[in-house]
């Protein structure tokens, strides 16, 4: 292809050469997500040294402070830049850790879903047949429960196993599970369809023929193929995980109070809303529908970039 | 689609408006909302504040309480003690149900043995001990075993139902849970009451509307009635604001300036009867989940003291509960027991409390989990937050296991007392401080009593038992305070509970409406007016 | 000689891209003359369906017509307002695709597709109008047409289908076809079919046919005369006989030299070594030099202009006169 | 065509009975509903003996076996809080859980399929990309927080639009229906446009990327060919073909609309079936939580069914007997 340049061209070189780039180099949308999901995933990642209080110590917390407007408004105090929670709690603090803890339970949400539904799909595909219909009945059996629901059945059955109350990594997992468990299906739809696909195509049919083996046909040379859509349904699944971790706090099988995410943090400062301590909710908000709203920005220009037939 | 059949469709329309609202014209509504729901309209079927009081739109009591809770006629016009232990109840004349079947003594004798009944939630509101005589029609005689000073404390919950009707739609025994038939009296009323159910769909929404056939005077001027339940805390109170609504309860605390400030509604509060407290497990050896290993450190006095002396019940008071709440030293609200005010809850001491750690072995610390309910009590979850966080100060480490109440009262209740540090509020149905003597702080040794069931932390003490018991029979006020206060004091030596404080009541209240609250928190719809 | 009835002088299109303009032809001139067939030959990527699309104005942005003029009997087309040109195409140019599976859409029945085209460019009554739809498609030798008339496009065979799209490109009797690969999808049996259905139509109605392939059999076979394109350039234009007998410009003697028959496709042009440059590489001068076994000085400073030479008109400066001279 | 109808019959009973099975073995676990049902000083004796009848000492496969045998009767037991047969409740709650979704799903669709075709028609103009920001913004924020926003401008700030309820309704033999009230009417909107935004984002977003994959497609090209009008080719050919997979999901999302009902419901106190979910978690009510999920899975199977024969009347290609599913 490139037989005219003497040195071939870098890894790093060729991705700023690419369509991709420059698609992204020419959407000031995009790179505008890219820089606020960076910003968040920074925040997110530096909380515990740039935040003035550690909310989840207990310890830290004085009710003396707490309902404090943000620093702007007359009753405000320092350090408590936008204001304190009904237990004291510093929200910029708290909008910080909150945020550790949705990207967290997001990202491992997205994980599991991925390669949960990836794998699913892949087997599907590649084998078709009985296990092809078993895997994607189940998947119709899946799509009849929403998140939450399987969330409260979920959390319902591991309460009662654990004989009680859980501890906040135990509840972590849980809600990592059933987003795991509840959005698994749409890769595994895409993956088998692109692996029907794939499947047919020489160099597979090739593997075939030199011997290569099923697991190392799949894994080698149909996954890297059919990476490109699970990776947009990841990014876009990853705002969706965590629009759903804040809704099951809604409905009390969030992470709890005292170790609250974004989600947890908007559903307690709700109570707020109409007693005039918007800030509670407000900052939380802004910060859940700004992180959210950037992932599904960059996930759609990552789908378009992606997407040939619309280049 | 043609003209003519868009014409039809429109008189269709039209008429179906006029017919939906033809019963708004000129009535006088009263619209209101509560975030549960009336549990059953079985007056003997569910124990729980809000359903009694609804309940008592419809039926009667033999005695009723007044606006100060002071007792007072109801179906029984009078009444005397011609012995210790006989009662004689004369009955009103003239009363009808809602049927148009006269109210009878034969009526009274089934209710007796109907909220006696298995199923009842109520069977504690008569003395167990108690059997009902038919003098005539019109009087009636409880007999007792023995003297009680407190027989007919429970009787304005217990409302009075019709046999003869009972009889008739298979409603003999209050409503079985197991049945495979819904009964009927779950479903239908006929009291005697002020108000009429004309429709009740559970859930969503039931209508009261004025009994024409009432034998009293009645001072509420409302027509009708619709109760819907919303459970949600902004929802609720939008409809407040927004007029869609002419009462609601609660109101959020945070919430209650914004109703004040509303122009259309204020909010009433007013103290209430319920003591919210903390309690230890005392019973086991090993606390679960805790990080102590082979021993229960709240078995140690000075450990109950120091728990008890960390927590800064002023400061919850005057920030979670925004000055909503009186702080309490007893178990029991200040109304219901005149020496209250002899105690005083001890001073919040952290270092004390510290030292006192040091002292028992603890001079880190220990972990422990808490159980506490999010949904039950007046920003229940807010309490247990700040009173982990003021433990988090002198090293005890709470795992807060805050849940809705379905799941926190079935980990927590008899029978497996799952708990080791748990928030509970009381209300003792009796009004009395027996019941906390003996329901609350009782031991739970024997698995046959009652004594003790409600005693989750298992705390006992068989001196106070023996204070109880004497409690129950003693007839003389003056001494029987006595040993009450001999009771709460072994209590408050003991550390045995924590009580934090009394909760306020708050109703938002349309200011088109005027209404009596009283410390039980029973909305009751005979004393409500509307201006229309 | 009259009118032709297309006329293309000096057309240039380009496309604005992230790197710069491209130019995807550039000074391409050419006439078709009634009941005449031109094909347009070249490698993928040579022009030949960018041309089509211009002449029937579906250059889509970022491409756009950048110079130069269209005519269709006489009258300029390149610039008229969008509207004008919608009922231009159809009524009086009609197009067939390179795949007939694609084509049509899958959702609806053929008549109604043939209909509503008849309907748009005449004012026949539905009656009328079906009635003028079989006779289309018995036209284009689709068997039963008053039954099939009702049939979806995927109850047609490939060949069939094509059938159909001829019949919907000739559904408005336009003077001119264009015709982009209209067999390359189809199997080697039915493409001679097609072919010479093409031929009968255009002879019987008096059609000009502009057809565009890369396949030089189907030239050979169906063609009055040939365009030659190259890297968005005509290289050589001229009666088929004369070209494909005696090619004058050094790549269509490399493409002669590479003819399938009918029944053989080869499709490569094994005979030139090296490709055709990309758009954004296109090399001062003659854009074949690189590859031309004639190359001299010349041809990589200045661009040839076609020049005619016999029945030939050829763009290579081997045959200027200055050049022969010397 | 028969044959495949019954094929997805069978595959979709036995769903249902996983369904069904998975319900109630998992609610088999979701808390003791004795202390929901008794009063709080019901003595610990008496708890056990409503324990034992109801049931719930004996082992869960008699437990399970006894509940499906029930539901084979359309017995789908009493609820433990409300002392009423479940299929009763339901069926009360089912009119206004079914006109929500109705009405959200009506205004997902229209507003999204215009939306959509909007935004590919005109990809490039301010509107349309506000539209896209617009969808994004609302996919971005919780449903609840939505709700709850729209109650505070529209019934709190501006007093336009109730905050709960379903206002007065009509009774049609055993449906009540809140259509041909005006309250009724005002009642649906925000609980309505609260619980379609997501799918209305959803469907405007698909319509869209369908559209222009359907406009670069040969048989549009071809159409522009043909000199066929613009409004011909965009709403006559493209929008059926766009429609076409647009379907699929709608339906698909109608089952889904009415699972997330149970959010929307809640914030808005609107009296359906997902409220009454909620209210039975709560309250561990076994019985109405496993009809509920039943239920779901029914109605989900069923417009699965549907759209699979839908699909077929729509797209002819599909019409041909040998399919194999």
């Amino acid at each position: 292809m490139s037989l005219a340049s003497a040195t071939p061209p870098s890894r790093w070189a060729k991705f700023l050469d690419s369509d991709v780039f420059a698609s992204f180099r020419r959407s000031k949308l995009a790179m505008a997500a890219l820089a606020v999901t960076v910003l968040f995933f920074a925040l997110a990642i530096a909380a515990p040294w740039i935040s003035p209080q550690n909310p989840y110590d207990p310890a830290q917390l004085d009710l003396i402070n707490s309902n404090l407007p943000p620093i702007w408004s007359p009753d405000g105090q320092s350090p408590f830049l936008v204001g304190t929670d009904d237990q004291g709690r510093d929200v910029l603090s708290a909008v910080f850790y909150g945020l550790r803890l949705s990207l967290v339970v997001g990202l491992l949400g997205v994980l599991v879903s991925g390669t949960l539904g990836a794998a699913l799909g892949l087997i599907a595909g590649y084998f078709g047949g009985f296990v092809d219909t078993l895997i994607m009945r189940v998947a119709d059996v899946q799509l009849t429960f929403p998140a939450i629901l399987i969330a409260l059945v979920v959390d319902g059955v591991a309460k009662a196993a654990a004989g009680g109350g859980l501890d906040t990594n135990a509840t972590i997992g849980l809600i990592v599970v059933s987003i795991g468990l509840s959005f698994w299906v749409q890769y595994a739809r895409t993956v088998r369809s692109s692996v029907l696909v794939e499947k047919n195509k020489d160099y597979v049919q090739a593997g075939r023929l030199i011997g290569l083996s099923s697991p190392v046909i799949m894994v080698r040379h149909v996954l890297p193929n059919v990476l490109g859509p699970v990776f947009v349904i990841a990014t876009i699944n990853l705002a969706l995980a965590i629009i759903t971790e804040a809704t099951l706090s809604f409905l009390g099988t969030g992470l709890p109070e005292t170790m609250p995410s974004l989600g947890t943090l908007i559903r307690t400062g709700n109570r707020f809303l109409f007693s005039g301590e918007w800030w509670i909710v407000a900052f939380p908000g802004l910060a859940l529908a700004g992180l959210v709203l950037a992932i599904n920005l960059l996930g759609d220009w990552l789908r378009d970039a992606l997407n040939p037939k619309l280049q | 689609m043609s003209i003519s059949r868009i014409r039809t469709l429109a008189a269709a329309t039209s008429l179906a408006i006029a017919l939906g609202m033809a019963p708004a014209q000129a009535a006088n509504v009263f619209r209101f909302a509560f975030q549960g729901d009336i549990k059953s309209l079985d007056p003997y079927s569910l124990k729980e504040s809000f359903t009694i009081g609804m309940h008592a739109a419809v039926y009667d009591a033999l005695i009723t309480r007044d606006k100060d809770l002071n007792l007072a006629p109801g179906l029984a016009e009078s009444w005397e003690t011609p012995e210790p232990t006989r009662w004689r109840f004369h009955l009103r004349k003239n009363v009808k149900f809602h049927d148009g079947s006269p109210f009878t003594a034969d009526d009274v004798l089934f209710s007796a043995d109907r909220v006696r009944a298995s199923g009842s939630s109520f069977t504690t509101n008569i003395p167990s001990d108690a059997k009902f005589v038919k003098v005539d029609d019109h009087t009636v005689d409880m007999v007792l075993s023995k003297p009680n000073p407190i027989a007919l404390y429970q009787f304005s919950t217990w409302y009075i139902m019709s046999k003869a009707w009972a009889e008739k739609n298979g409603a003999v025994a209050p409503s079985p849970v197991s049945a495979s038939a819904p009964s009927y009296a779950t479903l239908h009323e006929n009291g005697t009451g002020p108000f009429v159910i004309t429709e009740h769909q559970p859930g969503v929404r039931t209508v009261f509307k004025k009994f024409p056939g009432y034998w009293g005077k009645v001072e509420s001027n409302l027509d009708e009635a619709v109760f819907t339940t919303i459970s949600n805390d902004a929802t609720r109170v939008a409809a407040l604001i927004g007029g869609e609504v002419d009462w609601i309860d609660p109101v959020p605390l945070q919430d209650q300036q914004r109703v004040n400030a509303s122009g259309t509604a204020t909010v009433m509060t007013g103290p209430e009867l319920r003591t919210i407290f903390l309690g230890m497990d005392q019973v086991r050896d090993e606390l679960k989940d805790s990080s102590v290993k082979g021993k229960n450190p709240f078995k140690d006095v000075r450990v109950r003291e120091a728990m008890y002396l960390a927590i800064d019940e002023d400061t919850i008071a005057k920030r979670v509960m925004r000055g909503q709440a009186t702080p309490s030293a007893l178990m029991i609200a200040p109304s219901l027991y005149a020496r209250s005010a002899e105690f005083k809850r001890p001073a919040t001491d952290a270092k004390k409390a510290k030292a006192l750690l040091a002292e028992a072995g603890y001079p880190d610390g220990f972990t422990v989990p808490m159980d506490c309910p999010n949904d039950r009590y007046v920003n229940d979850e807010a309490i247990c937050q700040a009173v982990v966080s003021m433990l988090a100060r002198v090293g005890v480490k709470v795992n807060l296991n805050a849940q809705p109440k379905a799941k926190y009262f079935a980990k927590v209740l008899a029978p497996n007392y799952d708990t080791s540090f748990y928030l509970l509020g009381w209300t003792p149905s009796s009004q009395d401080s027996h019941n906390i003597l003996y329901e609350m702080v009782g031991c739970r040794t024997d698995p046959k009593s009652s004594r003790g069931g409600w005693n989750l932390g298992g705390y006992c003490n068989t001196k106070l038992d023996a204070i109880a018991d004497q409690v129950e029979g003693e007839t003389d006020p003056a001494k029987r305070d006595q040993e009450i206060m001999d009771g709460f004091e072994i209590l408050q030596k003991d550390w045995a509970v924590i009580p934090l404080h009394q909760q306020a009541l708050a109703w938002g209240v349309s200011k088109k409406v005027t209404l009596t609250q009283r410390p039980d928190n029973l909305l009751l719809l005979y004393w409500v007016s509307k201006q229309p | 000689m009259t009118e032709p009835v297309l006329s293309v002088r000096d057309l240039r299109v380009e496309f604005a891209t992230r790197r710069g303009v491209l130019k995807a032809i550039d000074g391409v001139s050419f006439d078709i003359a009634r009941g005449e067939i031109l094909g347009v030959v070249g490698e993928s990527g040579a022009g030949k369906s960018v041309t089509g699309a211009a002449v029937i104005g579906l250059i889509d942005p970022p491409g756009r017509i950048a110079g130069g003029e269209i005519r269709l009997g006489g009258e300029r087309i390149d610039n008229l307002p969008p509207e004008k040109m919608r009922r231009i195409r159809g009524r009086r140019i009609g197009m067939i695709f390179q795949d007939p599976l694609t084509s049509l859409n899958p959702l609806y029945r053929i008549g109604r597709q043939i209909i509503e085209t008849v309907q748009t460019h005449t004012d026949l009554s539905a009656k009328a109008a079906r009635t003028r739809a079989i006779d289309l498609l018995a036209e284009v030798g689709i068997p039963a047409p008053e039954r099939r008339i009702d049939g979806y496009p995927h109850e047609f065979s490939g060949g069939m289908r094509q059938r159909v799209v001829i019949a919907l490109a000739l559904a408005a009797e336009p003077e001119l076809i264009i015709a982009d690969e209209p067999t390359t999808a189809l199997d080697v049996s039915v493409q001679a079919q097609i072919i010479t259905l093409l031929k009968r139509l255009g002879r019987d109605h008096g059609t000009a046919v502009m057809l565009v392939t890369h396949d030089m059999g189907v030239i050979a076979e169906a063609a009055d005369r040939v365009a030659v394109m190259y890297s968005g350039r005509v290289a050589e234009i001229g009666p088929v006989r004369a070209v494909v007998g005696d090619p004058l410009h050094p790549y269509a003697k490399g493409l002669m030299g590479a003819i399938p028959t009918l029944t053989q496709d080869t499709g490569r042009l094994a005979q030139i070594p090296g490709a055709m440059p990309r758009l954004t590489a296109i090399p001062p001068g003659c854009a074949f030099n690189p590859r031309c076994p004639k190359v001299f000085v010349r041809c990589r400073v200045e661009r040839p202009d076609p020049i005619p030479v016999g029945e030939h008109r050829v763009a290579c400066h081997l045959y200027d006169r200055a050049e022969v001279a010397a | 065509m028969l044959a495949f109808i019954l094929r997805r019959l069978l595959q979709s009973v036995v769903v249902l009975a996983v369904v069904g099975l998975i319900a109630f073995s998992m609610f088999r676990f979701a808390g003791d509903p004795v202390n929901q049902i008794v009063g709080v000083d019901t003595p610990v004796s008496e708890r056990t003996e409503i324990r034992k009848s109801l049931g719930l000492d004996d082992s869960t496969a008699v437990q399970a076996a006894r509940y499906a045998a029930n539901v084979l009767r359309g017995d789908f037991g009493i609820s433990y809080q409300f002392r009423q047969p479940v299929s009763h409740l339901l069926a009360e709650r089912m009119p206004a859980t079914l006109e929500l979704a109705l009405c959200a799903t009506v205004f997902a669709l229209v507003v999204g399929i215009l939306m959509g075709v909007y935004c590919a028609l005109h990809r490039e103009t301010v509107l349309a990309k506000l539209f896209l920001a617009v969808s994004l913004a609302g996919v971005s924020l919780p449903t609840f927080l939505i709700g709850i926003l729209l109650i505070f401008l529209f019934s709190v700030t501006l007093g336009w639009l109730p905050s709960f309820g379903r206002g007065d309704t009509v009774r049609l033999g055993w449906w009540t229906t809140g259509f041909l009230t005006v309250s009724g009417l005002r009642a649906l909107i925000l609980p309505a446009i609260t619980l379609g935004l997501f799918q209305m984002t959803l469907i405007m977003r698909l319509v869209r990327a369908e559209m222009l994959e359907v406009l670069r497609a040969d048989y549009i090209r071809f159409a522009r060919a043909r000199g066929l009008t613009t409004r011909a080719i965009h709403f006559g050919h493209a929008l059926k073909n766009t429609l076409v997979p647009v379907i699929t999901i709608a339906g698909l999302q109608l089952g889904s609309v009415i699972a997330f009902s149970i959010i929307t419901e809640t914030v808005f106190q609107w009296p359906g079936m997902g409220l009454l979910f909620v209210q039975a978690v709560q309250n561990v009510d076994i019985p109405i939580m496993a009809a509920y999920l039943l239920l779901v899975a029914a109605i989900f199977v069923a417009i699965n069914l549907a759209v699979d024969v839908l699909y077929t009347i729509v797209d002819p290609r599909l019409r041909l007997a040998g399919r194999t599913a």
